[in-house]
């Protein structure tokens, strides 16, 4: 019996090397190389135009000079830890409340996640309207007598970032709340017989036993509402264009401003740079333990 | 006697289907009972009726004489164990155990004399600080009978505690199960569709078909007497064989007779006067059909061998007799090649008859 | 023996159902509150809306609103409202969601079932770029685009959609092909079918929910789109986006907020109806996709 | 041929504006594809930018002239007009001709100057001040000092719209006013920076202080909106470009009667004189090229920039317009041109990245307790890195 | 004699895993070889080589004398049939049968006589319009042998294919597959866990153990005399009862002692000497032990009954015997209770010794 020789290693598989192309360009030239473009010219002096002209951090240190940009990051951060928190509490309690059999079911849902459809544009210009002291909520319940009512979010500059937080929240938590729901269906009905076997009150069992099997619901939720925390820009134009003052200003606004309006390229793009690498941050020991760590259990 | 569990006239239907039809069933003190029959039949849910985790629509539940029907689970006096074991996965085996005792507000001390005892009656003591994870099939099952075990009830509730477990396991659980039962002597409730651990396990069986009890008796009664067909086609493995005939009169005598070989009825038992012309079903085991062993002066049928299942210790054969095909079991070190002529001895004293159309025993 | 028997009577005013609805009823209230401000907004003349409440049904029902929206309102020199957009967006969204979904989910079948050497360090810096903001991408992928030769052109656009539509879209597809038994793969390639054939005939087929959110997702997204549609594309493909932003930026003295309205309404009634058409499918897909992690 | 321009002239005023400049365009023969985008330079410049870097560029696009679209004319992305403009004979023509400078680079000219913008406006409502039972003030001082009345009567003083260059526009015209012409010049055009650190400029600051507490409790967005506010009487003053006027104009008001305009805000007679600018990308494609050039030709042209500037509310950019059809504040405007009382405006002297973050600075300023002190020292330091 | 399927020194790891290791396996023409081993021993691993949907890390896999190592799996003439079904649930059964056919461009009207010949064989005529959402778990197995059958295959590959099932179709199917085999005679190679299938089932059974064959015989080969303590243990059920003890002379003949109790090695085929002082292991199966049945003139041992599991057709009975517990298997309708004394004797002509250190036959 004849041995064979082993085929070239490159060719197997050649259907699915070339159909994930695409997927290896987007990867390779547009997220690595972009970000690395982006590194790059962050360390230029280049205004409208990408020029190769080296200044080293200078970019850098002008940006932690800069009081719109701590701000910035201030009401990032703000935003993006009251964000995922509420995103997940609301989405998650809403979804407790809709796992109770209850009925019409299907129209609670629909109307708790009608908003995702609605973009930011529309989103920030009906709660800036909501929010509007002279016509919305405030004169609306100052008019019912209560005359020294104060619900102003949108023109108080210490509260802005909670106006552009509750109509943020509007919008994103009737889609964690699908994600959470589909996480409770998932659970094992056994699980709920045991625990009320045990005599395990309704609200114990959620807290010690269910969210902790949700593991894997919680983090794809997480992932998805930080990717869209790190983004915020459109709501915060829509809403307050970064008003009242700069007291609503969001890093990826910061960006786009440097970028376009300011013409000065190479200022955003040590932005962007800061924020990248915020990101990388946060998900690198994350994606560590997520990945490292599963791959000890198979 | 006293009676553990009670259940009178128990309904339930979900919506337009009902499930349990108007079920009776007494339970004595320290009986191990099992629910054996197959997938759908209503098992989990009389289970989930008992251990009030299903509302009934309509009927009664005693345990240990007082009725519970609108009670909460954990104030019936029963725990529960589930074939997907429904631990706490998060958890240590520790404190799967203890959880239940916390929320109740036990003493610490008194927690840990009861999980150390638990622990000990099941030899998972060296696994109590790892998590559900961490532990095989087996230990798993343990831990989720310990979860029962720690709450001092006087009714274990089993929905199919085996099931996910392979062979080898289940036959070992299978014997633990037992041991603890000899040792606890609580009431155990043992839902299964595996006729091995009913008929190994039980006290008594209660075997179900579309919600209703057919038959509700000890492993040697339903295996030897079964009261109807179902029951009959339902226990044993192979089935037991089933010749559809007419009880025919001859020589003073009622003979069965099929496809115009007939069969004398000498040895059984019946339960009522055999009369001729009835439309009956003879049901023989396998184990009691003899092959080429004619002692004890038994009547000789002719058979062909169609195919031979060795089995180890048993050796099967699938025969051809009189238009029927027939499984028969020998030992293991008898073999036979498909097409070879073989006699056949029938025990009646152990076979079964039934009527065609009631399909009840005669 | 006596005692309770049957069921439990239940009160449907127990105290739970109360607490329960109230709470559904008072969220509901909370969710519902934009929209019914956007509609009754849309309905009212101006007289009425400068008059006060916003909350207020209209008094006198207009839809002159509307039709200012639909079909006359101004952008600099162009009267026809988002009419002249509505059938650029369609035209922007059909190829970018076909295209960016197919893609993605060949992506997820291939990382899944004919893995090959990296193939996983793709996926990663992928889900990597999910967080790198739009703002950051935009000017490499001018440059890009341009030296690609499609910059200003549709299929530009389309191309762009789909790369920021890939990272997410390929997750939900990788999580989804992952839980389809793998046996079905296996049996397939034994039956002789090849990567396409197995793509388009087994798992396409089988793959409704995953593609339903993925649908909606994108849907929602391209539609919604304001940045890319304008950046990367002339004004004769602008999205209806552009038109809703410009009659809602662009003020003549009064904001006209029913106009305003109506053309928010009509901007979000594509994916509204893609919603509404597919709630049940979505939550069903999204268990499918997107929680196993 | 087919031309398309970019710009961002959406509201009321400057749609009608941009209308005769289509009219005008389309009467040639060619056909002017409008594309708007609203939202101010802000939201449209990335995108012309992106356009024109991006290979796809449009016809001829608006920017404030000055050091926008610099960058643009050095990596040769835009058209040279300068045979257009001798033609034309603009250097004669166009006035003030800082216009026409700001349009050159490196001799050759590359912009079309279409009209002459003056931030240092105060409009004022004088229903509202009659309303508040004060006469309406002639100058900045005066109109401090009538604040109170108009607080009582429960106006707000000073509209100003929360963006960040109305702000910075607000902040100029007092600069302007305060500090007078020649500290203004001293430090833009010479650029020094001793004396835009100096007691002068200080007191600028801590004028704009007081002003932003006359401005606080107005909470609109656009500028337009404020403006409104004063034409409803509402607000008593806004600090704002002669462009408002436009919409006065679209409101039906009369100047004088129902609003009165202070050029310089009444203390100095003078205006910084920007404005709007096209520019016309390189198409390659000489039917294109000739169109763009005969738009460039149009719009200097006497009688479209009549036309245009009447419904714009700005001022033409040629010195021998007539303009008998304008209005109160338009001559009054006309009259300080005449004398030559002009400055450049800040963005033709400095670049966006100095006139984003003065931009920056003045929103957070306007809005916040920034101590004047503290915003002048960042206000040098922004202008030093652009310096 | 031809070999239909040859496997040279096949290696498989994945990383660093080694999953197979130098395997060598030859399998005769028209042969169904059962391939039995505990989960994750590489079974499905060796199959997946086999069928073409894994590559061997190193090694030669011939089919029908060709080299196939690296060949498409649609080009290896060989068909497979998995746990799951693995039915392509959007199509109807005529589809999915006929689906490899038409990827394969066959003619429209060889394609229907196969699939009508297949269903025929296979009694799933009345099934072919519908979708295998609307089939029974038995009715879908048989499609999935179908889906095989059409492309008329040379080698058969089963991956536990009946283990989805219930027990009693099981037995069904089981009887269904080897009169397949039958009619056919085509090579099979038949993955399981389960050691019913696999002695019913094989020509040869190949017991794996860690990716290593641990022996390869027919299956009485198998059953009564294991190469090893592993096979002898994984194959029986229950157990056989396995006790340690050492050989020691007396009298001139070698016995086996343990715990003091000596037994007569009387009737044993050692394959080679036996040496006093030896450590070994002797294996009995349950059913070769007698209980009160001291015929023959076997020795006779005590024990005492130590639990009964009663199992219909058979008996267990766990029994306490010289410090070890045995498990023996008597008669259904014999029956003792705990604490009974009884006395076994012991069948030397079919039971194993082992080497304690080798745990090789001896
Ligand atoms: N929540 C429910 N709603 C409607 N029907 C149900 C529900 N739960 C069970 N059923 C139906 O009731 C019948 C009995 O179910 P049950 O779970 O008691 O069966 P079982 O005997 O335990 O079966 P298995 O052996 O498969 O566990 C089944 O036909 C099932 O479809
Ligand atoms: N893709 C893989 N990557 C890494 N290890 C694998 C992979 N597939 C299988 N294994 C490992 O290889 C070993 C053999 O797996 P295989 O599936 O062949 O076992 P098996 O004998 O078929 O078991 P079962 O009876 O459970 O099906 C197992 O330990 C398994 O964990
Ligand atoms: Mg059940
Ligand atoms: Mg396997």
């Amino acid at each position: 019996m004849s041995r064979v020789k082993r085929p070239n290693r490159l060719f197997r598989n050649l259907n699915g090397k070339i159909a994930a192309l695409p997927m290896i360009f987007t990867a390779l030239v547009v997220f690595v190389g972009g970000t690395l473009w982006t590194v790059l010219y962050s360390f230029t002096n280049s205004k409208l135009l990408p020029r190769t002209n080296f200044v080293g951090f200078d970019q850098y240190e002008r940006l932690w000079r800069t009081s719109r940009w701590l701000v910035s990051i201030e009401n990032i951060m703000i935003y993006g830890v009251l964000s995922l928190v509420f995103t997940i509490v609301i989405g998650f309690l809403l979804a407790v409340l809709l796992d109770q059999k209850i009925r019409y079911e299907d129209a609670f849902r629909t109307i708790l996640l009608y908003p995702f459809a609605l973009s930011f544009i529309v989103t920030g210009l009906v709660w800036q309207w909501i929010l509007n002291p002279d016509f919305g909520i405030q004169s609306i319940v100052r008019s019912l007598g209560w005359t020294s009512f104060e619900f102003n979010p949108l023109y108080d500059p210490d509260i802005v970032i909670y106006g552009i937080l509750i109509a943020g929240l509007w919008q994103g938590t009737g889609f964690v709340m699908c994600i959470m729901l589909a996480g409770l269906r998932g659970i094992d009905e056994d699980i709920w017989k045991a625990s009320r076997v045990d005599g395990i009150p309704k609200w114990r069992t959620y807290i010690f036993i269910i969210i902790p099997m949700m593991r894997p619901v919680f983090i794809t939720a997480l992932v998805l509402i930080a990717a869209g925390i790190v983004k915020l820009y459109d709501l915060v134009v829509a809403q307050t264009s970064g008003g009242p003052g700069n007291a609503s200003e969001v890093p990826a606004k910061y960006v786009y401003d440097y970028m376009f309006q300011a013409q000065n390229l190479a200022q955003g793009f040590a932005a962007s740079t800061m924020m990248l690498l915020t990101v990388l941050i946060v998900l690198i020991p994350w994606a560590y333990l997520e990945f490292g760590g599963r791959r000890k259990h198979g | 006697m006293q009676h553990s569990v009670s259940i009178k006239d128990l309904s339930l239907s979900f919506g337009a289907v009902s499930v349990l039809k108007n079920l009776n069933l007494d339970i004595v003190d320290g009986e191990f009972l099992v629910l054996l029959g197959s997938s759908g039949c209503g098992k989990s849910t009389l289970l989930n009726c008992i251990a009030g985790l299903l509302e009934p629509t309509d009927g009664q539940i005693f345990i240990k004489d007082r009725n519970v029907t609108w009670e909460e689970p954990k104030d019936r006096g029963i725990g529960m164990v589930f074939q997907s074991y429904a631990l706490y996965p998060q958890m240590t085996v520790e404190k799967n155990l203890s959880f239940g005792l916390q929320v109740a507000r036990m003493p610490r001390a008194e927690i840990d004399k009861r999980v150390a005892r638990a622990a000990e009656i099941l030899q998972i003591g060296p696994l109590l600080k790892r998590k559900p994870a961490e532990l095989s099939g087996g230990q798993r099952q343990r831990v989720a009978i310990g979860r029962a075990l720690v709450r001092d009830v006087d009714v274990f509730l089993f929905d199919e505690p085996l099931s996910n477990l392979d062979a080898k396991l289940r036959s070992e659980l299978r014997v633990e199960i037992k041991r603890l039962h000899h040792n606890l002597k609580n009431t155990m409730i043992y839902v299964t569709h595996d006729q091995i651990e009913a008929l190994t396990l039980a006290d008594r069986i209660a075997i179900m078909k579309s919600g209703v009890i057919q038959q509700l008796a000890d492993p040697n009664t339903i295996y030897n007497r079964p009261n109807n067909l179902f029951v009959a086609g339902f226990i044993g493995s192979p089935s037991m064989n089933f010749l559809r005939g007419e009880l025919v009169e001859q020589d003073g005598k009622i003979l069965f007779v099929t496809h115009g070989v007939p069969f004398s009825l000498d040895g059984y038992e019946a339960g009522e006067p055999l009369v001729a012309g009835r439309k009956v079903v003879l049901g023989v085991r396998p184990e009691h059909i003899k092959v080429d062993d004619m002692s004890a002066g038994r009547e000789a049928h002719d058979a062909v061998v169609d195919i031979e299942e060795p089995m180890g210790a048993d050796n099967l054969l699938w025969l051809k007799h009189a238009g029927h095909t027939l499984s028969v079991r020998i030992g293991g070190t008898r073999r036979y090649n498909p097409g070879s002529q073989v006699k056949l001895g029938f025990d009646m004293s152990v076979a079964s008859l039934f009527d065609q159309s009631t399909e009840e025993r005669i | 023996m006596t005692g309770p028997r049957g069921a439990k009577p239940k009160r449907i005013l127990s105290r739970r159902n109360i607490i329960l609805y109230g709470i559904l009823a008072l969220v509901s209230l909370y969710y519902l509150l934009p929209l019914w401000v956007m509609v009754v907004t849309s309905l009212k003349g101006m007289p009425e809306i400068r008059l006060g409440n916003i909350f207020a049904p209209p008094v006198e029902i207009t839809f002159e609103p509307w039709v200012k929206a639909w079909a006359t309102a101004c952008t600099g020199l162009n009267c026809d409202g988002l009419s002249r957009g509505f059938w650029n967006s369609v035209q922007i969204l059909v190829p970018s969601v076909v295209l960016s979904i197919l893609i993605a989910s060949i992506n997820g079948y291939a990382l899944v079932n004919w893995k090959f050497k990296g193939s996983e360090v793709f996926f990663t810096i992928l889900i990597f770029g999910a967080f790198i903001p739009y703002q950051v991408m935009l000017y490499p992928l001018v440059i890009l685009l341009r030296e690609m030769g499609l910059y200003g052109s549709l299929s530009g656009l389309v191309i762009v959609h789909t790369i920021f539509g890939m990272p997410i879209l390929t997750l939900l597809f990788r999580n989804y092909f992952v839980s389809l038994p793998e046996e079905l793969f296996k049996a397939a390639r034994i039956d002789g079918a090849g990567f396409w054939q197995i793509y388009f005939r087994i798992m396409l087929p089988m793959s409704l929910p995953i593609f339903v959110v993925a649908i909606i997702l994108q849907v929602t997204g391209i539609w919604n789109d304001f940045l890319f549609g304008v950046v990367y594309t002339r004004p004769e493909h602008y999205p209806m986006t552009v038109q809703l932003n410009n009659i809602v930026n662009s003020v003549q003295g009064v904001k006209e907020y029913n106009v305003n309205m109506a053309a928010t309404l009509l901007t979000g009634a594509v994916p509204l109806i893609v919603y509404f058409l597919s709630g049940r499918l979505f939550v069903r897909g999204i268990a499918a996709g997107a929680v196993k992690g | 041929t087919e031309l398309e321009v970019t710009h961002w002239w959406t509201s009321g005023g400057e749609a009608a504006a941009v209308a005769e400049l289509a009219k005008a365009f389309d009467a040639t023969g060619n056909k002017w594809v409008d594309g708007a985008i609203a939202g101010g330079g802000g939201t449209a410049r990335p995108i012309m930018i992106s356009r024109i870097t991006g290979g796809d560029p449009m016809g001829a696009t608006q920017f404030n002239h000055g050091q926008q679209a610099l960058e643009l004319v050095e990596a040769g992305l835009m058209l040279d007009l300068t045979d257009v403009a001798e033609a034309e004979g603009w250097k004669e023509k166009i006035f003030p001709p800082s216009l026409l400078e700001a349009c050159t680079v490196d001799g050759r000219i590359y912009c079309a100057p279409v009209n002459i913008h003056s931030p240092e406006w105060l409009w004022l409502s004088n229903q509202a001040f009659a309303d508040a039972g004060v006469p309406v003030p002639t100058n900045w001082d005066e109109f401090v000092a009538a604040a109170p009345a108009l607080e009582k009567a429960g106006k707000i003083p000073l509209a100003l719209g929360n963006q960040p260059w109305q702000s910075n526009l607000a902040f100029g015209a007092m600069t302007v006013a305060v500090a007078g012409m020649d500290v203004w010049k001293k430090v833009n055009i010479e650029k020094d920076m001793d004396a835009a650190a100096g007691p002068e400029m200080a007191k600028v600051f801590a004028a704009a202080a007081d002003a932003r507490k006359l401005a606080a409790k107005s909470t609109v967005q656009d500028w337009n909106q404020a403006t409104n506010l004063v034409i409803t009487g509402q607000a008593g003053g806004q600090l704002m470009g002669d462009w408002a006027q436009g919409e006065f104009a679209v409101a039906g008001k009369v100047a004088g009667q129902d609003y009165t305009c202070l050029p310089g805000l009444g203390v100095n007679e003078y205006l910084s004189t920007g404005g709007d600018a096209f520019y016309f990308p390189k198409l390659n494609d000489p039917e294109k090229e000739k169109a763009q050039k005969e738009l460039a030709a149009l719009m200097v042209s006497k009688e479209v920039q009549v036309a245009f500037n009447l419904k714009k509310g700005s001022l033409p950019i040629r010195g021998d317009v007539d303009l008998s059809a304008a209005n109160d504040c338009m001559k009054k405007g006309l009259k300080i041109l005449a004398d030559g009382n002009l400055v450049p405006t800040g963005d033709m002297v400095w670049s966006p990245d100095v006139v984003k973050q003065n931009e920056d600075l003045m929103v957070e300023f306007w809005k916040s307790d920034m101590s004047p002190e503290e915003a002048h020292k960042k206000w040098v330091e922004n202008l030093k890195s652009g310096a």
